[in-house]
């Protein structure tokens, strides 16, 4: 019977005792007014956690850094000797991730860890990490349309410690082996749940079933009809307001492209890259496949809700809505997937 | 930043021959063809003694050199740069100092308002004749970098990337 | 008021002129390609039409550029655009600097009491408070009544230079850890047109006849790495191209992501250039580019 | 193993430099063996037509066909045309130096497949680099095949590679060769582009002018129980397609690689996708059925 109760005031302590197994990382809001998320105790303090919305910056750097250094090489006299970057081992705790957030992990799990290839260093990272994830009660903001993409406010994919706000505590449940043992050892600072709560808890989660209060959606029926609407001129007038900048896939907490470069000081490092920069399938004979905004933009929403769905079975989409909330032009995936004919 | 770096400046080429061993700054020095480096070479005949801590690129004129070569070479390593040319009015392709003057006089109150120290990059103009000049120039430049010890703004600290 | 003076204007010079498309904002803030009369109806201006549309612009005309078939020069056919003052002072940058010509463009110019900031929930854009180019300085017609003009102050950036070395060198290495470098800043700027760009190490214009040298020797000015060194020579190799071109539109800053005060960069650079030459981008027609004059009598300033 | 690192290259060191042309666009042949003996044995068990990851250490990686056939154990050979960042400092490097190499990768060609068929390899340019790798497995398993074809074009008589392996070939009779170029030389018999068909040549011509698409229709390459592999710039694949098409190809017989700009070789990185098929581990090789099939980015 893996339930507790974590009162909000106890929060700090339970972060403290959880510092001591590994890494937590928990959301803050930073200077400028966006909250992303900062190790406790490096660059944020428990006080400034803010678990009362969706982050601006998705738990994605955290496991799949920006930069990543892949190996340093030396050439000694036309002998090239390769050193591997040790891949860190570290226990880390996600404290305070949404259910959106929770999902698209297990989405770049299948992308990095499924296939006949592993990238070993995600995967690395991915074992030892542990989501601590707590339900949103509807839409976190406008933007939201995770029903659309197969989640719900209360989805429990990808979570290790699903949690539900009471008020003025936490309703913790174990969902894997890995949450349910990091709970026992929380039990000192954890009360049990009573009745009530129990009640709240079933209320939230039928709640979120319903999918109440979405009114950003894409259903099944339109989806189904990018089939048809590949060569559509509809990419052509909404891609053109696009100014092919990488906001969109660098905040989208499923989005997984990469480059891969030899730099200055012998090091091969993977960046972050973004299929809407006008030379990401440029060919060194001048032939770029998608050299047209609108190819960029269509391949993007493509990749997302219909290659996906081929390649894994599953969308890659988790409605987070980010994308819609930071591009500079207002360019939005429901509205170009549900219009488009 | 003034404190005595000799411990941390001990990759940026220790001269031993004192007691004790002082930061010996790297400054990348891009000299005109006309002026500045028959400045430096006149400096040279006339076995005047300035500091051994400029490396000379010789350009064909001080127009050449764009805001982003100074950038790279303080990015690359460089502590200071000295970008020295003919005299206004001198120029052998008549403007190329001036448009130096204009493009790069913007770039050392940029650094400077970045918090990269504005005495790391210097200019000067440097006749064929002047080859006291040149090795004067030399030295405060030399003195100047020196004080402000290695060029730290551009090391990648652990703390600093965002690759963890 | 003015919503139904753009639209009558704009169809009017779609007749009359034969405009490929007249560019504007629909109700909901969002740029907007109007090519029929039937689009023109949803042209607005309200407080959420803050993007700068000179971008799109410059796209548009010149992609119409070169040769036909026969080595002649294709007929460019003229393009409508709705400009608020600061959009019209970078569209005037372009004039000057030929890269668009006068007759290709049908201007609609709107005096702008302020845009919203889209990240603090509609309040007034930081810019907006006090501006000193709310009225266009360059257009065809314009759909309302000139607007009171405040003063250009630089209150922030003295700030910033009274700080000593450490304090600002602590300041700006915070705010260049923040950057992601998704270009955002640079895609938007109306003054940034090139093809190729040094800032972007993937950025290469590939023709066909593009030698094996020269798309090995092209040198990589910043490598792709997201750290502050790098980000750091990013944003300040970007203001030398900036140097007398950027009118402080306040683009860069309104669409970064990461919330970067950006034009506290292009303000100082704003200032000094003012300072050090008395020289204000876009200030009037025919200005002669700052960086391509050069002057016997300017100060020597720091030079020995 | 699924832990083990996919991006660290193997080290392997360059035995054997071949200049096969010379000019801007030089091509040179590389041969490479690697350090450790134990992978050279796992990759000497692959599918002819398999591509590698070669990383010159300092500059990046490119992707490229191996094109010494599998029969051929104990080294890789790839054949590299000078025209970019990575293959200018590749054609820089000088026997002895080394390299890296990740994979193999891609699917190869299906041989197996192909027991009995007559074959048509038909190659444009340093496509030929994909098609001598399958040419010479089929050649070195000569019983199990019927006719072969070889057709190569190129722009210039001085860029047509692998002369001396070709001329051998043809030879010992192992394979009807016919090569072509663009632009007219002295003893090239010129092939008239728009109509082939009427073209009168003595059987035994072995040197064109004119398009490959065009010495197809002239040899008029005969479908039945036969396949054709096509390599070469995108605009010869088409053309020659079609050539194929009018002499009534089906589009199952011919095989094809598709080329994409390529950084990690293992299906991660998003970059080579056409639709939702990734052509580094779907492909390259596909038949022209399944080009057909795939959303339209090219």
């Amino acid at each position: 019977m893996n339930k507790y109760i974590l009162r909000k005031e106890k929060i700090a302590e339970a972060l403290k005792a959880l510092g001591n197994t590994g890494v937590v990382y928990i959301p803050v809001k930073n200077k400028r007014g966006l909250v992303e998320y900062k190790e406790l105790g490096k660059d944020a303090s428990a006080s400034d956690i803010r678990l009362d919305c969706k982050p601006d910056v998705p738990p994605k750097g955290i496991l799949f850094p920006q930069t990543e250094v892949l190996f340093t090489f030396k050439e000694m006299g036309g002998k090239i000797t390769v050193t591997p970057v040790k891949i860190e081992d570290q226990e880390k705790i996600i404290f305070g991730a949404k259910p959106c957030d929770a999902i698209a992990i297990t989405l770049l799990d299948k992308v990095f860890c499924g296939g006949k290839f592993t990238d070993s260093y995600y995967k690395a990272r991915r074992e030892k990490v542990t989501v601590f994830t707590i339900a949103c009660d509807g839409p976190a903001d406008s933007t939201c349309f995770c029903p659309s993409t197969g989640g719900s406010p209360a989805a429990t994919g990808g979570s290790d410690v699903m949690m539900y706000d009471m008020g003025d505590s936490y309703y913790a449940e174990g969902i894997t082996d890995k949450g349910r043992k990091i709970l026992e050892a929380l039990k000192g600072q954890l009360g049990k749940p009573n009745s009530a709560q129990e009640k709240r808890k079933e209320e939230i989660i039928e709640k979120a079933e319903s999918a109440e209060g979405f009114s950003r959606k894409i259903t099944e029926e339109s989806i189904g009809k990018l089939d048809s609407s590949f060569d559509s001129k509809y990419w052509d007038d909404i891609a053109r307001r696009c100014l092919s900048c990488g906001a969109c896939t660098y905040y989208c907490p499923t989005c997984h492209c990469f480059d891969i470069n030899d730099e200055p000081g012998n090091k091969r490092v993977r960046t972050w890259d973004s299929c809407q920069f006008s030379n990401f399938t440029m060919h060194t004979s001048s032939h770029n496949p998608r050299t047209a905004k609108a190819q960029r933009l269509r391949n993007r929403y493509y990749h997302k809700f219909k290659y996906s769905k081929e390649n894994i079975g599953r969308y890659l989409c988790v409605g987070c809505g980010r994308c819609i909330a930071l591009c500079p032009v207002g360019l939005d995936i429901t509205k170009a997937i549900s219009e488009v004919k | 930043m003034s404190g005595n770096h000799a411990a941390e400046g001990a990759d940026a080429g220790l001269v031993s021959c004192e007691a004790e061993p002082r930061f010996e700054p790297k400054i990348v020095a891009f000299l005109c063809n006309w002026c500045s480096y028959a400045g430096a070479d006149l400096a040279g005949v006339s076995r005047l003694q300035y500091p051994p801590n400029i490396r000379i690129i010789r350009v064909m004129c001080s127009g050449r050199i764009s805001p982003m070569l100074v950038l790279r070479a303080l990015k690359d390593g460089a502590d200071g740069v000295l970008v020295s040319g003919c005299h206004p009015g001198d120029c052998h392709y008549l403007k190329g100092n001036l448009y130096t003057r204009r493009n790069l006089q913007l770039l050392r109150s940029m650094i400077d308002y970045f918090g990269i120290e504005g005495d790391r990059f210097q200019m000067s103009w440097v006749s064929a004749s002047e080859g006291g000049k040149f090795a004067d120039v030399v030295k405060t430049a030399v003195e100047k970098v020196r004080k402000l010890g290695p060029n730290m703004n551009f090391k990648v600290t652990d703390s600093q990337d965002r690759s963890e | 008021m003015s919503d139904e003076t753009i639209r009558a204007e704009a169809k009017k010079a779609l007749r009359d002129r034969g405009l490929k498309c007249v560019i504007g904002w629909s109700a909901d803030g969002t740029p907007f390609f109007a090519e029929t009369e039937e689009d023109i109806e949803k042209l607005s201006f309200n407080q959420l039409c803050a993007n700068n549309l000179v971008p799109y612009l410059t796209k548009e005309i010149r992609s119409q550029r070169g040769k036909t078939r026969d080595g002649k020069e294709k007929i460019v056919v003229p393009v409508g655009i709705v400009v608020k003052g600061c959009d019209s002072k970078a569209l005037l940058l372009l004039l000057n600097e030929n890269i668009l010509s006068r007759k290709e463009i049908f201007i609609i110019g709107i005096p702008c009491t302020g845009v919203a900031d889209r990240h603090a929930g509609g309040a007034l854009y930081k810019k907006c408070v006090k501006c000193a180019m709310r009225n266009p300085v360059v257009f065809d017609v314009l759909a309302s009544e000139k607007v009171q003009e405040d003063t250009r102050g630089y209150s922030e950036i003295e700030a910033i230079e009274k700080m000593t070395t450490e304090e600002r060198w602590k300041f700006w290495k915070e705010i260049f850890a923040d950057c992601i470098r998704c270009h955002a800043c640079k895609r938007s700027c109306p003054v940034c047109y090139c093809d190729e760009c040094m800032l972007d190490p993937t950025d290469i214009a590939i023709r066909p006849d593009t030698t094996a040298e020269e798309k090995a020797h092209r040198p990589r000015w910043v490598e792709r790495s997201v750290n502050v060194p790098e980000n750091l020579l990013y944003h300040l190799a970007r203001l030398p191209h900036l140097t007398g071109r950027c009118v402080d539109c306040g683009e860069c800053e309104r669409v970064c992501p990461q919330r970067l005060p950006l034009r506290l960069l292009t303000a100082k650079l704003e200032k000094d250039v003012k300072e050090i030459f008395n020289y204000e981008a876009a200030s009037e027609a025919g200005q002669k580019p700052l960086i391509a004059m050069s002057c016997l009598e300017d100060d020597n300033g720091f030079i020995m | 193993m699924s832990s083990e690192n996919r991006y660290i290259p193997q080290i392997a060191e360059i035995t054997n430099i071949a200049q096969e042309t010379t000019g801007e666009r030089a091509v040179k042949t590389f041969r490479v063996v690697f350090k450790d003996k134990s992978v050279q044995m796992e990759f000497d068990d692959r599918k002819p037509g398999r591509t590698c990851m070669v990383s010159v250490f300092g500059k990046g990686e490119s992707m490229f066909a191996i094109s010494s056939s599998p029969t051929k154990k104990g080294f890789l050979e790839f054949s590299v045309q000078r025209t970019g960042r990575v293959t200018e400092m590749l054609h820089e490097l000088e026997v002895g130096e080394e390299l890296g190499i990740r994979g193999p990768y891609g699917n190869g060609f299906p041989v197996d497949e192909w027991k009995g068929k007559n074959i048509y390899f038909i190659a444009g340019g340093i496509g030929m680099a994909p098609v001598r790798s399958v040419m010479n497995y089929v050649v070195d398993n000569r019983k199990d095949y019927g006719e072969l074809h070889l057709i190569y074009g190129a722009r210039s008589s001085r860029d047509l590679s692998f002369k001396a392996e070709i001329d051998a070939l043809e030879q010992e009779g192992a394979i009807d060769v016919r090569q072509t170029i663009d632009v007219e030389e002295p003893g090239w018999f010129p092939l008239d582009n728009k109509n082939p068909e009427q073209a009168k040549f003595e059987p035994s011509c072995r040197k064109f002018t004119g398009f490959v698409a065009t010495t197809v229709s002239a040899m008029k390459c005969n479908p039945d129980n036969a396949l054709a592999v096509i390599c070469g710039p995108p605009i010869m694949i088409k053309t020659a397609i079609a050539s194929l098409a009018k002499l009534g190809w089906k589009d199952e017989q011919i095989y094809t690689t598709l080329e994409n700009k390529m950084k990690c070789g293992i299906g991660k990185c998003g970059r080579c996708n056409i639709g939702g098929v990734y052509v580094c581990v779907d492909g390259p090789v596909f038949t022209y059925a399944q080009v057909k099939k795939m959303l339209n980015d090219q």
